[in-house]
């Protein structure tokens, strides 16, 4: 049940992205963190079906053995694209940040645009 | 073919409207009138009997994506249309970038998409799609809070939609299926699967962050407060429906009765304590959302069809009267120059009349009273709910939307004197005459004798003792603060807030 | 460095939360991992997609799922990125500098070093792309290959040397109209009677170049899409380096 | 299938230690590997496309993209307005006075020198938009925003205000007269008297030597009496490096390199 295995270090890795979202105050830590929990359930997925005697699906005319569940790889590849287009555009976001406060503290920025005048129009 | 030709066209509105140019906006009105067409033969041939499904590029059923067009799905497509013509009208003499527009079509096509969508994977894109176009619709106007409201919103969005992912994961593992019929065949062959009640908390916890459920979606009441009204609408209208709409089709794979009552009257009572808290009245909109999205859960969860109907009648009478809101609301702070609840009383004069007329009009249908749909479909919705707990549980949070909507009363009389009059009425003119045709409309959906029966004595005795004991609760707790946190909502509360949630689901699926 | 030490104290996260945090984020990963029930690989369920592969006439079942089985999820994905590259734009140009400023070249060496590794890179973007039905990878591989190959020059010999080749003008037609292409390929079965989404095109022999239908067509139009959407986050990366 | 097993076991170790580091470059090179090593993960796992995608986004462009984002600690970035002699390009290199100066402070720091040349007269709005640490090239002390620190002269220079063509009714008393500082880029005034129009500036004499070989005929040349040198202006935020270019700058005059310099590059 506790076996060492892909699905095991996915939800481990998971796990460890929670907390350095949880626990890093600095944002591009935090961004870094929330890339890991990303990346953890794509190794998740695509450990569903990696066997030691599969083969990669691909199809060859001298095929020797049966291929490996090919559906989660297959949506794992949209999964990254859009992880890398969240990462593109939350740094952009932190950058339009640091032009303002000066800084990547979380603790700080929240402090600050909390005491912040909002001016309308 | 019509529902996916529906997303399919605004993708491609929106691929044009990248060229710029000034025919941006005479495109957003063309989309308009696509759409428009393809929702009526939709419901043509939906009233004709027909069962629109498809799988997308005619491939097997247990390979491809099927879409369903059903009698869930077209109301809440037609809520959507509504929400972007008013939408429309409302910023219509605004300078907008067709970069606005562009994510503008890609926010209602994806939002078409999920309506029909039966595919687990297929929602989790739409979902992620949704989330970065009203991502960068809320930081649209550039200001410092915008952005770091949005960028709040992307990071907890994206761990619930990570959770969500590693659902996907457990389902197809014990499945093979990423298809919500089939997985609800299969787990239906084999109830009691250990698996079921990990696969169901993530993929439920996983939705309820961008469904606006309180646990999860600590992000909102900043995100919706600090946008644009016109994307304030859009959010609270479209976006956050589309997440309860995943979590209905859920509702009908895994056993969730239980967990959406909990969770519904846990983000109502909250809601409605935070909105009667807050003096400022974009956050007051945005923390009733949150309350109205439990309303909604309670709904589902109370497993009678009749206030399956009622909630799906109130998320459609919630979005209409929540853009209203948003859209009235943002004008007055506009020319108030201030979202105080105080500051706009004393300058309410400078208010324009259409928009107090509109102000009032939203919080009649929201707090419930009679003639408006949030009357009926309240009622039908209470009509289903047999738990006397859960009962006087909904009471509670009527009494609470009345308490904190009373704080808006002094806004309203007075005469005008407005001097930044912008041509938007036609907006609420529009959506009025939405809330006004609503009511033979929900006849439509709703069978007429549960109709027949709510329209009864009792249920407007409810409703006038809530909204007396509402307004008492406010003349009591006048400018007393209720004490509750404020730091809930940053990144790392938000982040333990979710994980705490999906546990709290896996316990009540596991253990009760 | 000019940091006050004070302000650090009262900015201390409680370690209540943190406490509570390694708590739950801990029962949360003992509880999946238990309840997943993993027991070794997935099976089953592969002759289907073999069925598919066969379908398509693509040998690389993953892309006869990518963009055969499961178009449409591709499709918004590729809107994503455009949305990416379409808010980076947005956000990063408009308070560009408003001053014009040349960097320096770093040395000769680096230009020379430019000049030898530019083209393979950019082949093996298009290798990758062009045989992303025979073999592992595809559009979006392929697009990310040949613009990090543009990564390379643009940091070496600043965005403004490559931006003289990509012009921004073209750029922009094409980010839409590659986009609208797309989306006109994936409707066109629909003129001939077919389903939308569907492929029009005959297999082909599977293993041959021109087989798979109208996924080489695709894995082109997305690998073009994705170098265009990727050089425009990358120039723009630059532009702006150096600044959180 | 060891391998990936031991791959497998180092993703936890590789991710912690990353998400540890205390400074941001590492915790993104920490992340860069951990992704390499989860594309490997991915290869083995018989999964060659998600490998690919993986090592492309994933572990290149991503990281690419954090390490431009941040700022660069290691680096001093020096925006400079050209002038022969003090700071000039030749081919593709550097070379001038304060480039000398500038170069010997940059290794004394352990900072990468990188210089952006930009207008005169927009120095002072990079500085201020802290998009460079300093700012060089032929710069006067005075009249700079207040916020910005103006280091001690480092070379002695003086003012020359060019007025002209002078016509036959040329008034005497050009001593009281209001003259513009110089503002734009030099080779407005160098086109400015290739065409002869009227001009009334004041050149640095590093800018006044480059401006006199385009010939001056007919235009008055006055010099200031007033003393003064160049400086080096550094930016608000860069408080610490203001010192340690100060203390530098003295330690050069002491020992006679400044001298040395000077003699090298501007005779």
């Amino acid at each position: 049940m506790f076996g060492f295995n892909g699905v095991t270090i996915a939800i481990v890795l998971f796990g460890i992205g929670l907390l350095g979202l949880i626990i890093r105050r600095d944002l591009v830590i935090k961004l870094l963190a929330l890339g890991l929990v990303n990346s953890a359930t794509i190794l998740c997925l695509v450990s569903l079906g990696a066997q030691e005697s599969g083969a990669p699906p691909i199809l060859t005319p001298d095929m020797r053995a049966a291929i490996v569940d090919p559906l989660p790889q297959a949506i794992v590849l949209s999964a990254i694209v859009i992880n890398f287009a969240i990462l593109a555009l939350a740094l952009v976001f932190v950058m339009l940040l640091v032009e303002r406060y000066h800084t990547t503290d979380s603790a700080r920025i929240e402090r600050e645009s909390d005491t912040e005048e909002e001016t309308w129009n | 073919m019509e529902l996916i030709l529906l997303p399919l066209l605004r993708f491609a509105f929106g691929a044009i409207s990248m060229a710029g140019g000034r025919w941006t906006r005479a495109i957003s009105l063309l989309a308009l009138l696509c759409d428009a067409a393809l929702l009526t033969r939709i419901a043509l041939l939906l009233a004709g009997g027909a069962r629109l499904e498809i799988t997308l590029g005619g491939w097997a059923d247990a390979v491809g994506i099927a879409f369903v067009g059903d009698l869930i799905g077209l109301p809440i497509a037609a809520l959507i249309w509504g929400l972007a013509v008013a939408v429309a009208l409302y910023t219509w003499r605004n300078e907008l970038r067709p970069y606005f527009f562009v994510l503008l079509h890609f926010l209602i096509g994806s939002a078409f998409a999920m309506v029909f969508t039966q595919d687990l994977f297929n929602a989790y894109v739409i979902l992620e799609l949704l989330t970065l176009t009203s991502f960068l619709l809320v930081g649209y106007e550039r200001k410092p809070r915008q952005i770091w409201a949005s960028l709040r919103y992307l990071i907890l969005c994206s761990v619930g939609m990570s959770l969500f992912l590693l659902g996907i994961a457990v389902a197809y593992y014990h499945t093979g299926t990423l298809n919500v019929v089939r997985l609800a065949a299969h787990i239906a062959g084999n109830p009691s699967a250990s698996w079921i009640p990990l696969a169901a908390a993530l993929l439920v916890g996983g939705v309820a962050v961008k469904a606006g459920i309180f646990f999860f979606s600590l992000w909102l009441p900043a995100a919706h407060s600090r946008a644009m009204p016109a994307v304030s609408a859009l959010l609270s209208g479209v976006v956050i429906k589309m997440g309860v709409v995943e979590l209905f089709r859920l509702a009908e794979v895994f056993p969730l009765d239980l967990t959406f009552t909990v969770l519904g009257v846990a983000t109502g009572l909250l809601g409605i304590l935070y909105a009667i808290q807050t003096y400022d009245l974009k956050e007051l909109l945005a923390f009733h959302t949150l309350s109205q999205i439990g309303y909604l859960l309670i709904g589902f969860g109370a497993e009678s069809a009749a206030s399956r109907l009622g909630a799906l009648d109130y998320a459609i009478a919630h979005g209409l009267f929540k853009a209203l809101l948003f859209l009235a609301v943002g004008q007055a702070v506009a020319c108030v120059g201030s979202s105080d609840v105080r500051a706009l009383k004393l300058e309410r004069c400078s208010i324009p009349l259409a928009t107090r007329i509109a102000i009032a009009v939203g919080m009649l249908g929201i707090v419930g009273i009679p003639p408006f749909a949030g009357f009926t479909a309240k009622a039908v919705l209470e009509s289903g709910v047999h738990s006397i707990l859960v009962r006087v549980m909904v009471g509670v949070i009527s009494v609470g939307t009345a308490a904190s909507f009373s704080k808006l009363l002094p806004l309203l009389p007075a005469r005008s004197t407005a001097t930044c009059e912008r041509p938007t009425t036609a907006a609420y003119a529009w959506l009025g005459g939405a809330i006004a045709l609503f009511l033979p409309l929900s006849a439509t959906l709703v069978p007429r004798s549960i109709l027949s029966a709510t329209w009864q004595w009792p249920a407007y005795l409810e409703a006038g003792i809530a909204v007396m004991l509402g307004y008492g609760v406010h003349r009591l707790l006048r400018g007393r603060s209720l004490g509750l946190p404020k730091r809930l909502f940053r990144v790392e509360e938000g982040t333990v807030a979710i994980v705490a949630g999906v546990l709290i689901v896996f316990a009540l699926l596991r253990f009760v | 460095m000019i940091a006050k030490r004070p302000a650090r104290s009262r900015l201390r996260r409680p370690p209540g939360l943190v406490v509570v945090g390694v708590i739950l984020v801990t029962v949360f990963c003992l509880v999946a991992i238990r309840d997943f029930d993993y027991a070794g690989a997935r099976t089953s369920g592969s002759d289907v997609w073999v069925d598919v592969a066969h379908g398509t006439g693509a040998a690389n079942v993953i892309s006869s799922i990518y963009l055969g089985a499961r178009l449409f999820d591709t499709i918004l994905e590729v809107l994503v990125f455009s949305v990416a590259a379409l808010g980076v734009r947005f956000y990063l140009s408009a308070r560009g500098r408003s001053y014009e400023a040349e960097l320096v070249p770093e040395s000769h060496i680096v230009r020379v070093a430019v000049g030898v590794l530019l083209p393979p890179i950019l082949l093996l973007g298009i290798y990758v792309l062009s045989y992303g039905h025979l073999s592992p990878g595809g559009g979006f591989s392929g697009g990310v290959i040949g613009a990090s190959g543009l990564l390379f020059a643009a940091i070496s010999l600043g965005t403004a040397h490559v931006s003289q080749r990509m012009r921004p003008p073209v750029l922009r037609w094409m980010e839409w109209s590659v986009l609208l292409g797309l989306i006109a390929l994936a409707a066109l079965p629909a003129t001939c009677s077919l389903p939308l989404l569907a492929d029009p095109l005959p297999a082909g022999r599977m293993g041959s170049l021109m087989s798979g239908g109208s996924i080489p067509l695709y894995n082109g139009l997305i690998g073009l899409k994705v170098f265009i959407g990727a050089w425009i986050v990358i120039k723009h990366f630059v532009d702006h380096r150096g600044e959180i | 299938m060891t391998a990936r097993l031991v791959l497998l076991g180092l993703l936890p170790l590789t991710a912690a230690l990353a998400l540890l580091q205390r400074r941001r470059l590492y915790a993104i090179i920490g992340m860069a590997l951990t992704s390499l090593l989860l594309a490997s993960v991915f290869y083995l796992s018989q999964a060659p496309d998600v490998a690919i995608t993986e090592a492309a986004i994933g572990a290149a462009l991503v990281t690419f993209i954090y390490v431009l984002a941040i700022r660069r600690t290691g680096r001093l970035n020096v925006v400079a307005s050209e002038v022969a002699g003090l700071m000039e390009r030749v081919g593709d290199r550097i070379q001038g006075f304060e480039w000398e100066i500038l170069d010997r402070f940059a290794r004394r720091v352990g900072l990468d020198l990188s210089v952006q040349f930009v207008r005169i007269d927009e120095i002072e709005k990079v500085l201020l938009q802290r998009d460079a640490d300093l700012g060089a090239g032929g710069l006067l002390p005075d009249a700079w925003d207040r916020r910005l620190l103006t280091s001690r002269e480092h070379l002695p220079t003086a003012r020359v205000a060019i007025v002209g063509p002078v016509s036959s009714a040329a008034r005497d008393d050009e001593s009281d007269r209001p003259s513009t500082p110089l503002v734009g880029h030099l080779t407005d005034v160098i086109d400015a008297v290739r065409d002869r129009r009227p001009i009334d500036t004041r050149l640095d004499l590093a800018r006044f030597l480059v401006l006199s070989r385009h010939g001056l005929d007919g235009y008055r040349v006055v010099r200031d009496d007033i003393e003064t040198g160049y400086a080096f202006v550094v930016a608000p935020h860069r408080a610490d490096l203001y010192t340690q270019l100060e203390a530098m700058i003295e330690e050069l005059r002491e020992s006679g390199d400044l001298d040395r310099m000077a003699e090298r590059y501007l005779t």
